[in-house]
């Protein structure tokens, strides 16, 4: 891409950034799985104390490592509460056309309407969603119907026109899903979700294990259709590489906890948290053969998580403080131009240097404030 | 290599030889029993009479003869075949000189008509009941859950005993023994048919049933916590749809499965079924025939039922794809 | 409220009778045929000469009205036939129809299902018509009882009418449903699945041999029905529903839950012991005496019956309502008055003396019917006006268990501290005991057997079998001790027919079948005094007083023997439901027995009166 | 076609492997690898990469060199010896030491209910590596630390009391445990976030070059493959239609095939997007029963002799490649011309 | 995985884990207790005329007399059947014979069903085929004929143990196809090539790894097993071909029904028995659904305390 690209590439960004308003608004949410297992309570904190706040007409990338709770923010942003996953505290609002809405208190009636119309879910697993024994074009149209009227075939009509569009053949629409590679379930799973003109689409991991050539053909569709009726798009993903191809924004998420949102460029440029650092350092590079490490020791487990920061016990940099208290998500001051979201940080011991594209930091020489 | 090289023949050798087999077993076993022919049916015939041992002795001889048992059992076995692909069955010794093959096709479609009844509405009922359980769990769920476990175990010849004192006893609305008036498919005929067949036809339902429903629960119960089902809901389908298209008909393959292998089950519950409530059907005629030592009865009869599941279960396995799409035959 | 027959005849006119099985065979009344199966049909349909009735023991008219004459050397038989009887379709029947039924029989095998086609080639020379009525049979050496062939109690050689079987090609697979029946009834519908069977009386009543005993022209329901609901519970159920009048038999329990549902139910006696006592059988404990040594000791077998207590097996096990008989001779009227209470019978058995170990012993109890009256008298029963052995039999075997154990004691069976008894070679004297629960006396005779021994310190295991499995084993010889019936003498009184097959020529080892040799037992008893005997009744008459008394020496050495331990007679609760349908045969009204499935079951049915629908 | 047995690790010779599957009421063969060859040296240990998208039939070669498959034609030589053809004994006693396998998913690798330390313990015992309870516990310790973990931390564990990394580098150490020649990967890492991924790659590294055991790594990250590979073939629908030295083929990929997975790899660099347009397969079975090329249908470089001949394998630029633009024998006017229309570079 | 040491944790665990299970156990406890408590029973298996006949439940019965010939009176819990015996120390010798038979069938029938399913499963080719088709061609044979039959042919020899040996016998091939299916699958399963490449035999591979797989599967194919078992029994000893004289569930019901006890009334000797069968199979059901849920990895994993990482 050449510099012109990327510039103009950031001056949309801007543009968005400046007219939205916000979609989604969540606020000290708190999405714990409590388990009842031999009569014992178990509490997985799997997201705690999280706010963030997603704009309209963006592509909001949830990114970090398998476990810390990209999931279940989705589904509770979803309003999917289903047990033993429980709202603990917090709220997440909606905003479209017509004044705010509860997410987390849908009714079934509120769930019809709001569903696949405004908001819509790509689960993790997409490929396995879909009925096996039911052809595509039964399932289009059982999940037309089920929000608004129309007759079989005013709905398969419309199931072909826009995977048409989408570039997927017709003949699709005939199959079963296991006539189908596992990179076109994806898609079609995709097209169900979007069929209606979501708003807000959620979408979980939609490329993991998929090959690279199938994911960047998924990646390329979402982003069509993002664009086509500029909605709102949540992408999930723990791949670094799909982030930075695809998303305006970017949060990290840690054990349950956001530690680091920022556009995606800041995110990618100037990560100031060090498990930000840590994560897009290791990752490999065409063309570099030179050694990089993983991120030292393991995720926390979150029903036990470590007082204090929870990313302590693996940062290099931790101090008692870091052991102590939990350090609060704030805006960093003098970044960006003002106008965007702020990029907010969680940690004591930020780090403010330029990752140089292609320059490898060893963990070793991550600076140490102690 | 086409399919049928690969799959169906090999699978119409199977049936072939699943049937060869099982009717050699079903020649040997009644020929083991101790209980034997021809003194039946001396028993029968000499009943109340003191009989000159000259005459007993030449009474067994044309008993023999007239059965068809002279010779030695591998001979009996090769001419058992060539009666049979000949289409005939034989005499029957408990009912000399009745043929077989006229017996069974009296009491077959009494058997055919109640066991598709029953199988079939059990079938449906059984899943539908089962899956709504499966799907709305709680309470009222729990309770008709109770009732079906409870029912299950209980014999077949309790629950037909207990309908037949309470429906011919103490409220006496139905017929203790098959009544059948008029000619076949006349309004006569099919009112008293209906009538006769109902107690029989309940209580094969109500055992049939209670499976089925343990069964369909259970599948549709590990279906709900599938991830199709799951997005479905999310998605906001309705909830008819999802019980029908995404968890029902998700069942199907092992219920299937089970509906062909399960004619075998059934066969067993008729035989006492229908002795309990005088219904003229196959079952009746079979337990008749196993006292008796009526070797081609029970021959036939057990033939009969041997190619009726073996076709059945060629028929599913040839029909799986139907069922389910995903799979392939190996 | 629908009603549950299968035939649409007004009630009024119509008797339902209990169906004794299931007819397997459809729509074939050749009973001469292989496809034979009488029960029921031979009383409606057929007509032999003569019946034999097992109450009275009475001859009673059929085809002939006046008993055969002999020639003096057994040789020569002369049968005179009534005039008065004709074929359905109007043909008057007479000496032809004889002849021609006993030559076809003669010369057709196929046509013997009764056993007839071997007893005519064994001693018949020739048959001639003398007249229109009366025929003369040539005999190839003497034979007494030559005319037993055509003699029912249960069946006899049933008249064929010559007119329309001349006609007919094939006999043998000739299914006879159209007539002519020289019987009160014609077949008219029968189910195809066998359940039951529909007949209608003759359009000329006066012609048939029923109407003419009963002196009626127009006796007899119009219609009858033979239909098989099933088990005993099922028969009382149709009882109560009134869809059925007249069943075969139930079991005690049922039948008393009958008499308090349904107070036109009826069986032989109006109050206790209610059932019909007096089918010429009984019921008894059989040895083996080929497979197990122990039971070849007469002191034993004598131990075993002295241990057992009649009076309580009788009334605990059998409900009080079956005659006791202490050898297998019914205790019918007739019987026991040839019999048991023959004076040389009855003297012999009050002063019969057993050895008991050196001492002489009198076992015989002649109080036991007497107890058994009381018994009901406890239990608050009504009981007959008739005196206590009429109703409950002959005496029986003392319960001395003392001198029982002497007995075994005495042949090396020891007891242990718990009194249980061991064989003289140290193991547990144990045995087992066979019987079918569906032959509901003999299976409680077997029971209260059981009990009793094991009371008396054996080990008895009971065997409840499957009836065809019970009667597979005991025709191998696969049982120890088992409990049948059997009668050893026929309702006249005759013994040969029944005795002769004990005798030791028709020995067969087990486990071949009994009957190899065509006689035989399935107790393998082999006794020359017995064959003595057997020898000497043959040329008899069976109403030569010599016969009688070689019969009743018979029974003697047999009781002395204890080769079987007799203990009751048959009953049946015969039971008629006098709710559209009166006058059947009973205690009070005992001209004729009332097992109308028997040939003579005719006169039954034809007694009949309507008390209107 | 004839590699160097002798002085090979694993030499595949025109391996090929057909599947015929019955779906419904019709029938498909399936050629999943269709004439396969490769070789692993022997001088020196090497990790070898197959590559490719997903369904090209790495892992059913996998299958095949472990044996766990059988070929339908072609040859296969382990240290010169002819390995399709053992027999138990030979397999047990000597292959299976040699050569052993990685799986894909760690936990899917061991069973759920079973002590994960069983799988090590069985493993030395039943190869009679050692045989005191004190030389087995030993050597099971000397693997585990060769991955970086130790018996006491994994002793008494089930599979799902382990994180991710950690089964998988228990499945390496299992592996190791019979010190094998050969270790056989598939897809190790395709289930493990980016930071498991490269401690498990590192690993690779410095068993090849600490314990000289060579691996045969498949994968469909390309960047893995990059960072730790030496060689690499790149499979195609069953074919290998590129092979060659990591940098080479990677670094200035020749056939179009291996061009556009090069593209497809989301670098995560917001500055570097996704280049030309993204071709994607169709049904996978359409591009095996293709004659001609595989790639034909989706080649941007298509000509008209890629859709009814099969290319040959070219050496060219220090490599091998399965592609008609590389030629000799196809007019060389064509073959600019067909690249210029792909945009492709030569 | 049960080993002997943790089986009381686990069935503790259990029992706080899953009220199917509860339910199950107390009821199976209930009902081993009543065929325990026949070893304590004041009167013999077979023995009859133990008591006055058909009293109803309750009822005050004379039950023998003391050392001074006194009569002794004591009530019957379920009252006493047609031939003199108590029915609720009947029922006790009933579930216990039952048990053994039911008990010995369904371990045959497993036995062979699971070692035949898994050996055909494992060993493919031409061991299966064959074994697959002589698997089909029983399981088309009407089996409660054939089990008429052969009761038959046995002459009502049959014992106890006998019948329970025979009913396993013809029970097999119907799991053994189900258990072939289960490891046809687990056969493709990576850890089974794990298991081969750490040197085990074909038979450690099925034996240690497969075996732990079936067991929820087992367990419900066991409760079938019991109620298939028990219901031929029943059937069998309704029909007369049983031991009649020996108490199971089945001859009670024979001799209630013989003595017409529904036409009497005297529905107190039939219920027990049924209420037993009833018991017997709903608990084990329970129990499986509770162990099987118990197992199920989606379950485990929460329950073990582990995220999925
Ligand atoms: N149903 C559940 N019950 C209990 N704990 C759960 C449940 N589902 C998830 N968890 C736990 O919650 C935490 C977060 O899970 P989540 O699925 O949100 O992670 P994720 O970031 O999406 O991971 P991945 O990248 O693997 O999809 C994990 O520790 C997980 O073990
Ligand atoms: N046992 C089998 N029977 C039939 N077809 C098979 C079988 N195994 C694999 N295939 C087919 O062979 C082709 C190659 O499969 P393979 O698993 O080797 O691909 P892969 O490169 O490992 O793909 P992935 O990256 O998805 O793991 C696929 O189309 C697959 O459907
Ligand atoms: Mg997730
Ligand atoms: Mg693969």
């Amino acid at each position: 891409m050449s510099p012109e690209a990327a510039a103009s590439a950031g001056m949309e960004q801007a543009r968005v950034n400046e007219e939205a308003r916000n979609v989604v608004e969540a606020e000290g949410l708190k999405a714990w799985y409590i388990t009842q297992a031999y009569g014992v309570e178990r509490t997985v904190k799997a997201v705690d104390d999280l706010t963030l706040s997603i704009r309209e007409g963006e592509i909001y990338g949830i990114a970090g490592e398998s476990g810390c709770g990209k999931s279940t923010l989705l589904k509770a942003l979803l309003g999917e509460i289903v047990s033993p996953l429980t709202i603990v505290g917090g709220k997440v609002e909606y905003e479209f056309d017509a004044g705010k809405i509860d997410a987390l208190k849908q009714t079934a009636e509120d769930r019809e309407a709001i569903r696949w119309r405004r908001v819509s879910y790509i689960p993790q697993g997409s490929m396995h969603v879909l009925n096996p024994v039911r052809r595509i074009r039964d399932t289009f149209h059982d999940f037309i119907a089920a929000h608004q009227e129309t007759t079989r075939e005013k709905s398969i009509e419309m199931a072909r026109s826009y995977l048409q569009e989408l570039g997927l053949r017709e003949g699709v629409l005939g199959n079963y899903p296991h006539q189908l590679s596992g990179g076109m379930r994806q898609r079609v799973t995709i097209a169900l979700a979007t069929i209606l003109t979501p708003r807000l689409i959620f979408a979980d991991e939609p490329t993991t294990a998929l090959d690279v050539v199938v994911q960047r053909g998924v990646i390329e569709l979402l982003k069509e259709v993002q664009q086509r009726e500029n909605s709102t798009l949540v992408l999930v993903t723990h791949d670094m590489g799909v982030h930075a191809n695809l998303t305006n924004r970017v949060a990290v998420l840690y054990a349950g906890n956001l530690v680091e949102e920022a556009d995606t460029s800041t995110i990618f440029r100037r990560p100031r948290h060090p498990y930000t650092r840590y994560l897009i350092e290791s990752l490999p590079r065409m063309g570099d053969r030179s050694e990089r490490v993983g991120i030292p020791g393991r995720p926390p487990a979150l029903d036990n998580p470590p007082d204090g920061c929870r990313f302590h016990p693996r940062c290099p940099l931790a101090t008692d403080i870091c052991r102590q208290e939990v350090p609060p998500l704030l805006p960093v001051e003098g970044i960006g131009n003002g106008t965007g979201p702020p990029h907010r940080v969680a940690c004591f011991h930020q780090v403010d240097a330029p990752l140089e594209a292609g320059e490898i930091e060893h963990a070793t020489e991550m600076p140490h404030a102690d | 290599m086409t399919l049928l090289q690969q799959f169906i023949l090999p699978r119409l050798l199977q049936w072939v030889i699943v049937i060869v087999v099982g009717i050699t077993i079903t020649f040997l076993i009644p020929r083991l029993s101790p209980v034997n022919p021809i003194q039946q049916a001396l028993a029968r015939l000499t009943q109340f009479q003191a009989l000159e041992p000259e005459a007993v002795l030449q009474l067994k001889e044309q008993l023999m003869a007239n059965y068809g048992l002279e010779g030695s059992i591998v001979e009996q076995y090769f001419r058992f075949w060539g009666n049979l692909l000949g289409g005939d069955l034989g005499p029957s010794f408990g009912a000399f000189p009745q043929r077989v093959n006229d017996m069974i096709g009296r009491a077959l479609p009494f058997t055919v008509a109640l066991l598709t009844f029953t199988t079939i509405m059990g079938w449906i009922i059984g899943i539908i009941v089962g899956t709504l359980a499966a799907y709305y769990p709680g309470r009222l769920t729990n309770l008709v859950a109770g009732v079906m476990i409870v029912v299950y175990p209980v014999p077949y010849f309790i629950i037909a005993f207990i309908f037949l004192m309470v429906f011919t006893y103490y409220i006496p609305f139905f017929p203790l023994i098959g009544v059948f008036r008029g000619e076949p498919f006349e309004a006569e005929f099919i009112a008293t048919y209906l009538h006769s067949t109902f107690l029989p036809a309940v209580t094969l339902l109500i055992t049939g049933l209670s499976f089925r429903f343990i069964m369909a629960r259970a599948l549709g119960t590990a279906e709900l916590s599938s991830d199709h089902v799951q997005y479905a809901t999310m998605a906001g389908l309705p909830d008819n749809r999802l019980m029908y298209s995404y968890v029902a008909r998700n069942t199907m393959l092992p219920q299937v499965t089970d509906l062909g292998l399960s004619m075998g089950a059934i066969f067993s519950g008729t035989l006492i079924t229908e002795a309990v409530f005088g219904y003229p059907g196959l079952g009746d005629l079979l337990l008749q025939a196993i006292y008796q030592a009526d070797y081609n009865v029970v021959m036939g009869i057990t033939l009969l039922s041997i190619v009726g599941i073996a076709t059945a279960s060629l028929i599913v396995d040839l029909s799986y794809p139907l069922v389910d799409p995903r799979v392939r035959y190996r | 409220q629908p009603s549950g027959l299968p035939v649409d005849v007004p009630r009024e006119e119509l008797f339902v009778m209990d169906q004794i099985f299931r007819w397997s065979v459809i729509d074939n009344y050749n009973v001469w045929g292989p496809a034979s199966g009488t029960p029921h049909r031979h009383a409606l349909m057929f007509e032999t000469l003569w019946y034999l009735d097992q109450e009275t023991g009475n001859i009673m008219s059929g085809a002939s009205n006046e008993p055969p004459v002999y020639n003096d050397d057994y040789t020569q038989m002369t049968v005179t036939l009534v005039d008065s009887l004709k074929w359905s379709d109007g043909e008057a029947f007479n000496a032809d129809d004889l002849v021609y039924t006993v030559e076809t029989v003669w010369n057709t095998p196929e046509l013997s299902f009764g056993g007839w086609h071997a007893q005519f080639a064994d001693f018949l020379e020739s048959v001639e018509k003398v007249d229109d009525h009366t025929v003369t049979f040539t005999l190839n050496r003497p034979a007494p009882r030559f005319h037993k062939n055509f003699e029912a109690r249960w069946a006899g050689l049933y008249m064929m009418p010559e007119h329309a079987f001349s006609q007919i090609e094939d006999l043998v697979n000739y299914t006879y449903q159209d007539g002519p029946y020289l019987g009160l009834y014609a077949p008219v519908e029968m189910d195809p699945n066998g359940f039951w069977n529909l007949f209608k009386k003759r359009d000329d009543p006066q012609n048939t041999a029923v109407c003419q005993y009963h002196m009626n022209e127009d006796c007899g329901p119009g219609y009858v029905l033979t239909i098989l609901y099933g088990d005993s519970t099922k028969k009382v159920i149709a009882m109560t529903r009134g869809e059925l009048d007249a069943f075969m038999n139930v079991d005690f329990e049922a039948f008393e839950s009958l008499l308090a549902s349904t107070p036109t139910a009826k069986s032989w006696y109006p109050e206790f012991p209610w059932a019909y006592p007096n089918e010429t059988s009984s019921r008894l404990i059989r040895f083996n005496f080929d497979t197990h040594e122990w039971t070849n000791n007469k002191d034993v077998r004598w131990a075993l019956a002295l241990s057992l207590d009649i009076v309580q097996l009788q009334t605990e096990y059998i409900g009080g309502v079956a005659k006791v008989v202490y050898v297998n001779v019914p205790y019918t009227p007739k019987l026991a008055e040839l019999y048991y209470n023959h004076p040389r019978m009855q003297e012999w058995v009050e002063n019969l003396e057993i050895d008991v170990a050196g001492e002489p012993y009198k076992p015989y109890d002649g109080t036991v019917a007497d107890r058994i009256g009381e018994w009901a008298d406890e239990q608050g029963y009504a009981q007959p006006a008739e005196t206590a052995a009429a109703s409950y039999g002959s005496g029986w075997w003392k319960y001395d268990t003392d001198t029982a154990a002497k007995l075994l004691e005495h042949n090396g069976y020891t007891r242990d501290g718990n009194g249980d008894w061991f064989t003289p070679e140290g193991e547990r004297f144990s045995f087992s005991i066979q019987a079918a629960p569906d032959e509901v006396d003999s299976f409680r005779v077997a029971n209260a057997a059981a009990d009793m021994w094991n009371d008396f310190g054996i080990d008895v295991e009971l065997q409840g079998l499957e009836r065809s499995v019970w009667s597979a084993n005991f025709e191998t010889g696969q049982f120890e001790t088992d409990a049948p019936w059997l009668s050893f003498v026929l309702p006249d009184g005759d013994g040969w027919p029944q005795m002769r097959s004990y005798h030791s020529k028709y020995y067969v080892p087990a486990p071949e079948l009994h009957n190899a040799l065509g006689g035989g037992t399935p107790a393998r008893l082999v006794d020359p005094v017995l064959d003595e005997l057997i020898d000497a009744m043959e040329s008899l008459h069976p109403q030569d007083p010599q016969n009688l008394e070689l019969v009743h020496q018979y029974l003697q050495h047999w009781v002395e023997n204890m080769y079987y331990i007799s203990t009751v007679s048959f009953k049946k609760f015969v039971t008629w439901n006098e709710l559209y349908w009166t006058n059947p045969p009973s205690a009070e009204n005992d001209v004729y027995m009332p097992l109308y499935w028997f040939q003579g079951g005719r006169f039954s049915i034809g007694g009949l009166e309507s008390l209107g629908g | 076609m004839q590699t160097d047995r002798e002085h090979s690790l694993l030499s595949v010779e025109s391996l090929q492997r057909v599947f015929v599957t019955r779906e419904g009421f019709t029938t498909t063969r399936l050629e999943a690898v269709a004439g396969a060859s490769f070789a692993i040296r022997n001088d020196q240990p090497e990790i070898y990469t197959l590559a490719g998208e997903s369904g090209s039939g790495k892992t059913t070669l996998a299958r095949l060199v472990l044996g766990l498959e059988h070929a339908t034609s072609g040859n296969m030589y382990y240290k010169g010896r002819d390995v399709l053809h053992l027999t138990n004994k030979e397999r047990r006693d000597w292959f299976l030491k040699e050569v052993q396998p990685i799986f894909q998913d760690p936990f899917a690798t061991f069973s759920p209910l079973k002590r994960i330390d069983s799988y090590l313990y069985e493993t030395t015992r039943n190869y009679k590596m050692a045989t005191t309870r004190e030389g087995i516990d030993a050597h099971v310790d000397e693997a585990l630390h060769a991955v970086g973990l130790s018996l006491a931390e994994i002793r008494g564990r089930y599979p799902n009391e382990l994180s991710g990394g950690q089964a998988q580098r228990v499945s390496v150490a299992r592996a190791l445990l019979t010190r094998p020649s050969l270790l056989v990967a598939d897809e190790p890492v395709s289930m493990l976030d980016a930071s498991l991924r490269m401690s498990i790659v590192n690993l690779f590294r410095s068993l090849r070059d600490d314990y000289k055991v060579s691996v045969l790594y498949i994968t469909h990250d390309l960047t893995t493959a990059y960072y730790a590979a030496d060689r690499i073939a790149i499979m195609l629908r069953g074919w290998v239609v590129e092979s060659g030295p990591v940098e080479k083929v990677l670094g200035e990929p020749l056939h179009p095939y291996t061009q556009n997975l090069k593209n497809a790899i989301p670098e995560a660099d917001p500055e570097k997007t996704w280049e030309g347009d993204a071709s994607l397969a169709v049904m996978d079975t359409e591009e095996y029963t293709r004659t001609g090329c595989r790639y034909a249908g989706r080649c941007p470089a298509v000509m008209d002799i890629c859709k009814t001949t099969v290319p040959r394998d070219i050496e060219v630029q220090g490599r091998s490649v399965k592609c008609f633009l590389y030629d000799e024998e196809v007019p060389e006017a064509e073959r600019m011309q067909a690249m210029a229309n792909g945009g492709l570079v030569a | 995985m049960f080993g002997i040491v943790g089986l009381f944790t686990n069935i503790r665990d259990l029992m706080k884990f899953s009220g199917a299970f509860r339910w199950g156990f107390i009821v199976l406890v209930f009902v081993f207790l009543m065929a325990g408590l026949s070893w304590f029973s004041p009167y013999e298996e077979d023995h009859r005329r133990d008591t006055p006949r058909g009293k109803p439940p309750l009822t005050e019965i004379s039950i023998g007399r003391d050392d001074d010939g006194e009569r002794i009176y004591a009530r019957t819990l379920l009252g006493t059947t047609s031939q003199g015996q108590d029915v609720f120390w009947q029922l006790t010798f009933a579930v216990r014979n039952t048990f053994l038979i039911a008990g010995t069938a369904v371990f045959i029938g497993r036995s062979i069903a699971i070692l035949l399913g898994m050996l055909t499963g494992y060993m493919g080719g031409v061991f299966d085929r064959v074994l697959s088709t002589i698997i089909d061609s029983l399981i088309v044979l009407p089996r409660l004929p054939l089990l008429i039959l052969i009761a038959a042919i046995l002459r009502g020899d049959i014992t106890t143990l006998g019948l329970g040996v025979l009913l396993g016998i013809m029970d097999w091939a119907h799991p053994s196809k189900r258990y072939r299916a289960q490891v046809l699958s687990l056969r493709e399963r990576e850890f089974t090539h794990t298991a081969v490449f750490s040197g085990m035999n074909p038979v450690k591979v099925v034996v240690r790894e497969h075996m732990p797989f079936l067991v929820p599967f087992l367990l419900a194919d066991v409760v079938s097993g019991f109620l298939w078992a028990i219901g031929m029994e029943v059937t069998l000893a309704y029909l007369g071909l049983g031991q009649i004289s020996v108490p199971t569930i089945g001859s009670l019901l024979y001799w209630g029904n013989y003595y017409n006890a529904l036409l009497l009334n005297q529905t107190w000797v039939l219920i027990p028995a049924i209420a037993a069968a009833v018991f017997t199979v709903a608990g084990f059901y329970m129990l499986s659904q509770g162990i099987t849920h118990y197992l199920d990895p989606r379950t485990r994993l929460t329950r073990l305390g582990v995220s999925d990482s």
